[in-house]
C-alpha cells in the first residue's frame, strides 16, 4: 500500500470533490481501490487530467484500434508523440494533427497560437525537424457577430507563432457554417523530417536515469484548462470560471527545438516528451508507462514562475514551451551544455525507477504516490451506446422553396461565396517560404515540398466535409479522405499516410456516438482502399454548446511522396490549345453542395462511394504525372465543375482563358455545380489522350474544351466572362466580409 | 479631454516581452533590474460633456476594445485640458 | 568569394541564405554565431530574415547588443560589405549602421507574397548586376517592413542614391496600391552613405531556383560577388 | 525603487495603431473620439542606492533599449516604494 499525505490545508477529497473534478462515482470507486485509499487532493486532481476524455480516449480507443495502422511505408504508428513514414533515401516524415477548438474560442490569438505551438512539440520530441505546418480552421456564419473576431485573432495567432518559429504554413483549409457560430474549430498539423536513426522515442528506460526539465519556467496557466475544457460543453457559465489562458511564447519554442535536436545529436537521451495537456504529469507518466518503469519527481526543483504554487498547481500546470527528457545516467552536463548553448537551462527534477509507482514528492513529504499503470493502459475505457438519430437528416432544408437562380448569376454568386472564394487574405498572413523547400505553397490543391539533398519530395493538404458528414457520417468521412487524397494525388504525388483529427460532440450522447463510430467506419474503409495507414490523429469531443452540437467534423489530413518532386503538377492552366478533360468517378450531385446551401435548395442524399474507382482515379493521377502527360490537374470541390474551371484560369503571370462545350444540358446544375463524387479537370496536349483514357479506364474521361489564349472564361452557351473580372469576385469576397487588410 | 489608458499583461500571465527585455538588460549589464512586465500605453482625446461622461465612455472602450479581458488589466486618467 | 552569415537565436532564413549561397550559388559561406565576434575572414556579411531574438520588444532592437553586431559594425566601418534581409535590415537599422527604422506594416497583419521591385542605382555592390530601372520580383514575409524616416533624411537619401529598391506595380510605377507595407517613399530597401551596407525587406535568398520562386533574387548576390572580385 | 516607462509614436510618424483603434472605435459607434496614439508602457524594479542613480539608469535603458529614438520618445517616473 502507497503513503500520501495530504498537505494541510487542502480541499477535503469525497465523492463531491471528484465530481467537480469531472470524475464519475464509478471513476472515484475505481481510484479508491486501485490506492487502497482515499486520494489526496494531488492525486485526485491527476487522475481527473489522466482519466479525463482528452488524455485517456476513454470513449474512442475502442473504435480507433479497428482503424488500419500498419503499412509498409509506416515507421512508427498510433501510440508515439506523432506517427511516422519512410519515404526513401533515409529519410522518415513524422506528422500529425492535433485540435485548440475550445482554447481558440475563448482566446482566439492565444489559442490558435498555443495550439501550433503544441503540435510542433510533438513533432520535434520525435527527433524530426518541423518544416511544414498546415491549419484546419471553422468558424461560424460570415455575418455572425463573433466571426471576425475569431478569423482575426485566430489566424494572427496561427501566423504570430508559425512565422516566429521559422516553420512555413503551406495549406489548409477554412469554413465558414453556421454550425460552428458556438464552437469553432482549429485543427493544427505538422510535418518534421527526420533521419531514420534519429527518430526518438518517448519510452523510458533506464533505473536511475535522471528526468531533466527543459524550458519555460511553470505558471498557473491552464489548469484544468485544455484536458477540462475539452472534456466539457461549453456553456455561459464555463466563461466565468475560466483559467488562466496560456500564452504562448514562440522564440523560446524556437530555442527548444534547436537545442533538442542538437540535444539528441549526442545520444545522451534515452527518452523525450513536450509536456502538453495536464504537463508534467501526463509527459512524466506517460513515459514510465511505455517504458514499464516508475519516476519520482522532486516538484521543489520545478522552475517556477510565480512563487506558492501548489503540488496541484504543479503536475496540472499546462505552461507552455517545456520539455521533459529521461538522460542517459552521468550525461547530463553534457546535456546542460547544449541546452546552455541555446540560453536555456535543463534542470534535474527527477529520476526513473523500477518499482513502476508515479511519484511526487514536495517539501519533504510524498504527495502523490499511485501505480503508474492506473494513469496510463489502467485508465477507464468506455463503449458508449451509439445509435442514428430517430429521424434520417437527409431533407433540413425547406426542399426547392425558392426558384433557383439563373445560371451565369450562381456562377458569380458562387465564386465569391465565403466558401469558394480565395482564401488568400488568410494564408498571406503565413510565412510559407522559409527553409525552400516549398515547391507550391497555399493556393493550389496541394502543398508541395521538396526534400533537400535528394529528389524526393512530399504534398500535403488537410480536408472536411462537415456537410456531406451530416448527412451521412460514414458516406461524409468516405468523401473527405477522397478529397484530402485526390487533392494530393492531383499534385502527382502518391497518397502515403493520414493523420486525422476526429471533432465530434458529446459522446455521451448515443447519436453523437453513433456519428463518431460511423466516421471512423468511413476512415478506416477508405484508408484501406487507398493503403494510405492512419500513422497518428486526435480525437476532440464535447464540441457543442448549449446542447447544440457541431455537425460531426473528421478532420482528414493526406501526405503523400513523390519518388521525382520535379515531375509535380500545377493547378493551373499553362498553355493555349491544350485540350482541357473532366475526369470523374460518377456524376455530380448537388447533396451537400456549396450551391444547395447557397440558394438554399435540396441536395438531397449522398450517393454512395466506389473506393474501387476512387482508387483508380488516384493512381490515375500518379501515374499521368510520372509519364508526365498532364500540363494541370486541378481537383473539384466546393463550387463544382464551374468553379474549378475558373480557379484553374486564375494565374497571374499567364492570362490565359478556357473555352468549355456545352456538357449537359445549357447551366444545368448538378452538371456545373455539383460536387460529390470525385472529379478532377486536367488539362493536356490533344495527342496524350487516348493515353490518359487508357490510365484512367474504366472511368469517364470526358475532353470538355480547350485553353485559350484570350483571358476569358465560356461555359457552354450560358457563361462568357472576363478573367480578370471573375479573379476579382473571387480575391475581393473574403477582405470584403472580413475587414480588408491593405 | 485627454485620456491615458494603460494596459498591463494581468498578474500571473506568462509576458513573453518582459522576459526579454529582462534578458536583454541583464546581458547589457543592467543586472539590479527585475520584474519588467511590458504593457500598451494608449492616449486619445475624448468629446464628452463631463468628465464623468467621457471616464464612462474610456472605460467602455478599454473593456471593449483596448484591452484583452483574457490576459490583461486596464487602468486610465482622463484629464480636462 | 567568402560570406559570413550570422546566426542569432532567432534567425530563420539562415538556413536559407547559406543553401543559395553554397549549394545554389556555389559560394564559400559559413555561419557565424551571435555570441561570437570572429567574422571568419567573411569579404561579406549577411544579417538574415527571422526574429533574432524573439523580437518582442522591436524587432532588431536586442540584436544590436549582441558581441557579434560589434565585428559587423567594425567591420562595416572600415569598408566591408554587410547585406541585412528582413530582419537583417531591421537590426541594421537599430544598430544605426543604416538610416530610419522599419514599424508595424500598414495592415497591421504580417504579410508573405511575391513583389515587384524597380533597381533604382545600379551603379553600387549591391546592385551593379542590374540595370537602372529594371524589375525584380521578390517574396516578402514580414510584419515590421513599414519604412519610415524624417522627412530631411528621405530627400538626402534620394539625393544621394541610397534608396536601391522599391515597390512597384506591373507597370513598374511606385504607387500606393503596390506598396505593400505603407513605407515611406515606396522604400524597400536603402543603402548607407559609403554604399557598403545595404538593407532590404524583400528575401533575394528565395528566389535563386527557377523552381522554387524565380531567379531574381541572384542579381543582388551576383552584383555583390563581381563587386568584391 | 519601481519605474514606469511610457514610449510613445513620435509625432508626425504613422501610428497605424492607433488609426486602426480609431476606426474599430468609429465604427462601434464611438464618434467623439481622436487622435489615438497607441504605444508601449514598461514597468520594471530597480535596485539603486538613491532615487537619482536608479533615474539615471532608467534613462539609459530607454536611451538604449526601450524606444528608439528615430520614431519613438519616452518619459518615465521613478517611485520609491
Ligand atoms: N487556413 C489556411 N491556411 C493555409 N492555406 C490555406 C488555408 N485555407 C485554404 N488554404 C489554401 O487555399 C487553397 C484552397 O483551399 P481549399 O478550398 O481547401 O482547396 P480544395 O477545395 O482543393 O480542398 C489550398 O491551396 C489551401 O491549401
Ligand atoms: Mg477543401
Amino acid at each position: 500500500m502507497s503513503a500520501a499525505a495530504a498537505l494541510p490545508g487542502e480541499p477535503k477529497v469525497d465523492l463531491a470533490a471528484a465530481r467537480a473534478h469531472g470524475l464519475t462515482g464509478a471513476e472515484f470507486a475505481a481510484i479508491e481501490r486501485i490506492l487502497g485509499r482515499v486520494p489526496t487532493f494531488t492525486e485526485l486532481g491527476v487522475f481527473s487530467v489522466m482519466w479525463s476524455e482528452h488524455c485517456s480516449y476513454k470513449s474512442s480507443r475502442k473504435h480507433l484500434k479497428t482503424l488500419p495502422r500498419e503499412g509498409a511505408n509506416v515507421v512508427v504508428g498510433p501510440g508515439e508523440n506523432a506517427g511516422a513514414i519512410d519515404v526513401g533515401d533515409g529519410w522518415v516524415a513524422v506528422f500529425k494533427i492535433e485540435s485548440h477548438n475550445h482554447p481558440s474560442y475563448v482566446e482566439p490569438y492565444q489559442g490558435a497560437a498555443t495550439g501550433v505551438g503544441g503540435i510542433l512539440r510533438d513533432i520535434f520530441t520525435m527527433g524530426a525537424r518541423p518544416i511544414a505546418s498546415m491549419d484546419s480552421l471553422k468558424f461560424g456564419a460570415i455575418d455572425h457577430p463573433r466571426t471576425r473576431y475569431l478569423v482575426n485573432g485566430v489566424v494572427g495567432g496561427i501566423g504570430g507563432y508559425g512565422n516566429c518559429v521559422g516553420v512555413p504554413t503551406v495549406a489548409g483549409e477554412v469554413m465558414f457554417d453556421p454550425g460552428y457560430n458556438g464552437n469553432i474549430l482549429v485543427n493544427a498539423f505538422s510535418l518534421g523530417l527526420a533521419r531514420r536513426e534519429d527518430l526518438q522515442s518517448a519510452r523510458a528506460r533506464g533505473v536511475g536515469n535522471p528526468v531533466l526539465y527543459v524550458g519555460s519556467a511553470t505558471g498557473r496557466d491552464g489548469i484544468h484548462g485544455a484536458s477540462l475544457l475539452a472534456s466539457a460543453e461549453f456553456d455561459a457559465e464555463s466563461e466565468a470560471k475560466r483559467p488562466t489562458v496560456q500564452v504562448g511564447d514562440p522564440f523560446t519554442e524556437k530555442l527548444l527545438i534547436e537545442a533538442c535536436l542538437e540535444a539528441i545529436k549526442t545520444g545522451a537521451i534515452a527518452a523525450i516528451q513536450d509536456m502538453g495537456a495536464a504537463g508534467l504529469t501526463s509527459s512524466s507518466s506517460e513515459m514510465a508507462g511505455r517504458g514499464g518503469l516508475g519516476v519520482e519527481l522532486d516538484l521543489d526543483r520545478v522552475p517556477l514562475r510565480e512563487p506558492n504554487l501548489s503540488p496541484y498547481e504543479i503536475l496540472l500546470s499546462e505552461s507552455q514551451e517545456r520539455m521533459l527528457i529521461v538522460a542517459e545516467h552521468g550525461r547530463e552536463a553534457e546535456l546542460a551544455a547544449v541546452f546552455e548553448k541555446w540560453d536555456l537551462h535543463a534542470v534535474v527534477i527527477g529520476a526513473i525507477t523500477g518499482d513502476g509507482r508515479w511519484r511526487a514528492r514536495f517539501r519533504g513529504g510524498v504527495v502523490a504516490d499511485i501505480p503508474v499503470a492506473a494513469l496510463s493502459d489502467a485508465a477507464p475505457l468506455y463503449d458508449r451506446p451509439a445509435a442514428p438519430p430517430g429521424r434520417a437528416p437527409i431533407e433540413t432544408r425547406p426542399a426547392a422553396a425558392v426558384a433557383r437562380p439563373e445560371p451565369a448569376a450562381a456562377m458569380r454568386a458562387l465564386i465569391a461565396s465565403p466558401n469558394v472564394a480565395s482564401r488568400r487574405m488568410v494564408f498571406r498572413q503565413y510565412d510559407s517560404l522559409v527553409l525552400s523547400n516549398t515547391v507550391a505553397g497555399p493556393g493550389g490543391d496541394a502543398a508541395v515540398l521538396r526534400i533537400k539533398g535528394s529528389r524526393r519530395g512530399l504534398a500535403l493538404k488537410v480536408d472536411s466535409n462537415p456537410r456531406a458528414c451530416a448527412l451521412d457520417p460514414y458516406l461524409g468521412a468516405i468523401a473527405t479522405v477522397c478529397e484530402a487524397a485526390r487533392n494530393v494525388a492531383c499534385v502527382g504525388a502518391r497518397p502515403a499516410a493520414i493523420t486525422n483529427c476526429l471533432n465530434y460532440g458529446n459522446p455521451e450522447r448515443p447519436e453523437i456516438m453513433w456519428q463518431f463510430v460511423r466516421g471512423v467506419a468511413g476512415l478506416g474503409d477508405s484508408a484501406r482502399a487507398f493503403n494510405t495507414p492512419v500513422i497518428s490523429g486526435n480525437v476532440s469531443f464535447y464540441n457543442e454548446t448549449e446542447g447544440r452540437a457541431i455537425p460531426p467534423t473528421p478532420t482528414i489530413a493526406v501526405v503523400g511522396t513523390f519518388a521525382d518532386v520535379s515531375l509535380n503538377i500545377k493547378h493551373c492552366f499553362s498553355l493555349p490549345g491544350d485540350l482541357v478533360v473532366l475526369v470523374r468517378t460518377a456524376p455530380p450531385s448537388l447533396a451537400a453542395s456549396e450551391y444547395a446551401d447557397l440558394f438554399r435548395v435540396a441536395g438531397g442524399a449522398l450517393a454512395p462511394i466506389d473506393l474501387v474507382r476512387e482508387r483508380r482515379l488516384l493512381d490515375g493521377l500518379v501515374e499521368c504525372a510520372q509519364r508526365r502527360l498532364l500540363r494541370s490537374a486541378h481537383d473539384v470541390s466546393e463550387g463544382g465543375m464551374a468553379v474549378a474551371l475558373a480557379e484553374a484560369c486564375f494565374d497571374s503571370d499567364r492570362g490565359l482563358g478556357a473555352e468549355i462545350e456545352p456538357v449537359a444540358t445549357d447551366g444545368d446544375a448538378e452538371a456545373w455545380f455539383g460536387e460529390g463524387a470525385s472529379s478532377v479537370i486536367v488539362s493536356a496536349p490533344a495527342e496524350n489522350l487516348k493515353a490518359i483514357r487508357d490510365i484512367f479506364a474504366p472511368l469517364e474521361v470526358r475532353p470538355v474544351g480547350r485553353v485559350a489564349a484570350a483571358a476569358r472564361l465560356k461555359l457552354g452557351r450560358w457563361f462568357d466572362e472576363d478573367v480578370a473580372t471573375l479573379r476579382r469576385l473571387y480575391e475581393e469576397a473574403l477582405p470584403g466580409r472580413l475587414g480588408r487588410h491593405d | 479631454m485627454r485620456a491615458k489608458v494603460f494596459v498591463t499583461p494581468r498578474k500571473g500571465i506568462l509576458d513573453p516581452q518582459g522576459r526579454a527585455v529582462e534578458g536583454a538588460l541583464k546581458s547589457l549589464g543592467f543586472g539590479a533590474i527585475g520584474n519588467v512586465r511590458v504593457g500598451r500605453f494608449i492616449t486619445l482625446e475624448i468629446d464628452a460633456p463631463s468628465r464623468a461622461e467621457a471616464e464612462s465612455a474610456v472605460r467602455q472602450i478599454c473593456e471593449r476594445l483596448l484591452a484583452n479581458p483574457n490576459i490583461e488589466d486596464f487602468r486610465f486618467e482622463v484629464d480636462a485640458e | 568569394m567568402k560570406w559570413g552569415v550570422v546566426r542569432f537565436p532567432g534567425s530563420l532564413d539562415d538556413g536559407d541564405a547559406l543553401w543559395a549561397l553554397r549549394d545554389v550559388l556555389g559560394q564559400e559561406a559559413a555561419p557565424l554565431w551571435h555570441k561570437e565576434e570572429s567574422l571568419g575572414g567573411a569579404e561579406c556579411v549577411v544579417l538574415p530574415g527571422g526574429f533574432s531574438y524573439g523580437d518582442y520588444l522591436r524587432c532588431g532592437a536586442i540584436a544590436r547588443f549582441s558581441p557579434i553586431m560589434k565585428s559587423v559594425a567594425r567591420f562595416a566601418a572600415d569598408g566591408g560589405l554587410v547585406l541585412g534581409i528582413c530582419n537583417g535590415f531591421q537590426i541594421l537599422c537599430e544598430a544605426h549602421l543604416l538610416p530610419g527604422a522599419l514599424t508595424r506594416n500598414r495592415s497591421l497583419a504580417f504579410v508573405c507574397d511575391f513583389v515587384d521591385l524597380r533597381v533604382e542605382n545600379p551603379s553600387t555592390p549591391f546592385t551593379r548586376a542590374a540595370h537602372r530601372g529594371e524589375t525584380l520580383r521578390l517574396p516578402i514575409k514580414h510584419g515590421e517592413g513599414c519604412y519610415v524616416a524624417p522627412e530631411d533624411e528621405l530627400r538626402q537619401l534620394e539625393e544621394r542614391g541610397q534608396i536601391l529598391l522599391r515597390y512597384v506595380d506591373e507597370r513598374g510605377e511606385a504607387t500606393d496600391a503596390a506598396n505593400p507595407n505603407g513605407s515611406m517613399r515606396s522604400i524597400a530597401g536603402v543603402a548607407n552613405d559609403r554604399f557598403n551596407v545595404f538593407g532590404l525587406m524583400p528575401h533575394p535568398e528565395h528566389a535563386v531556383e527557377a523552381a522554387l520562386g524565380g531567379v531574381a533574387g541572384r542579381k543582388i548576390f551576383e552584383s555583390i560577388a563581381g563587386a568584391a572580385r
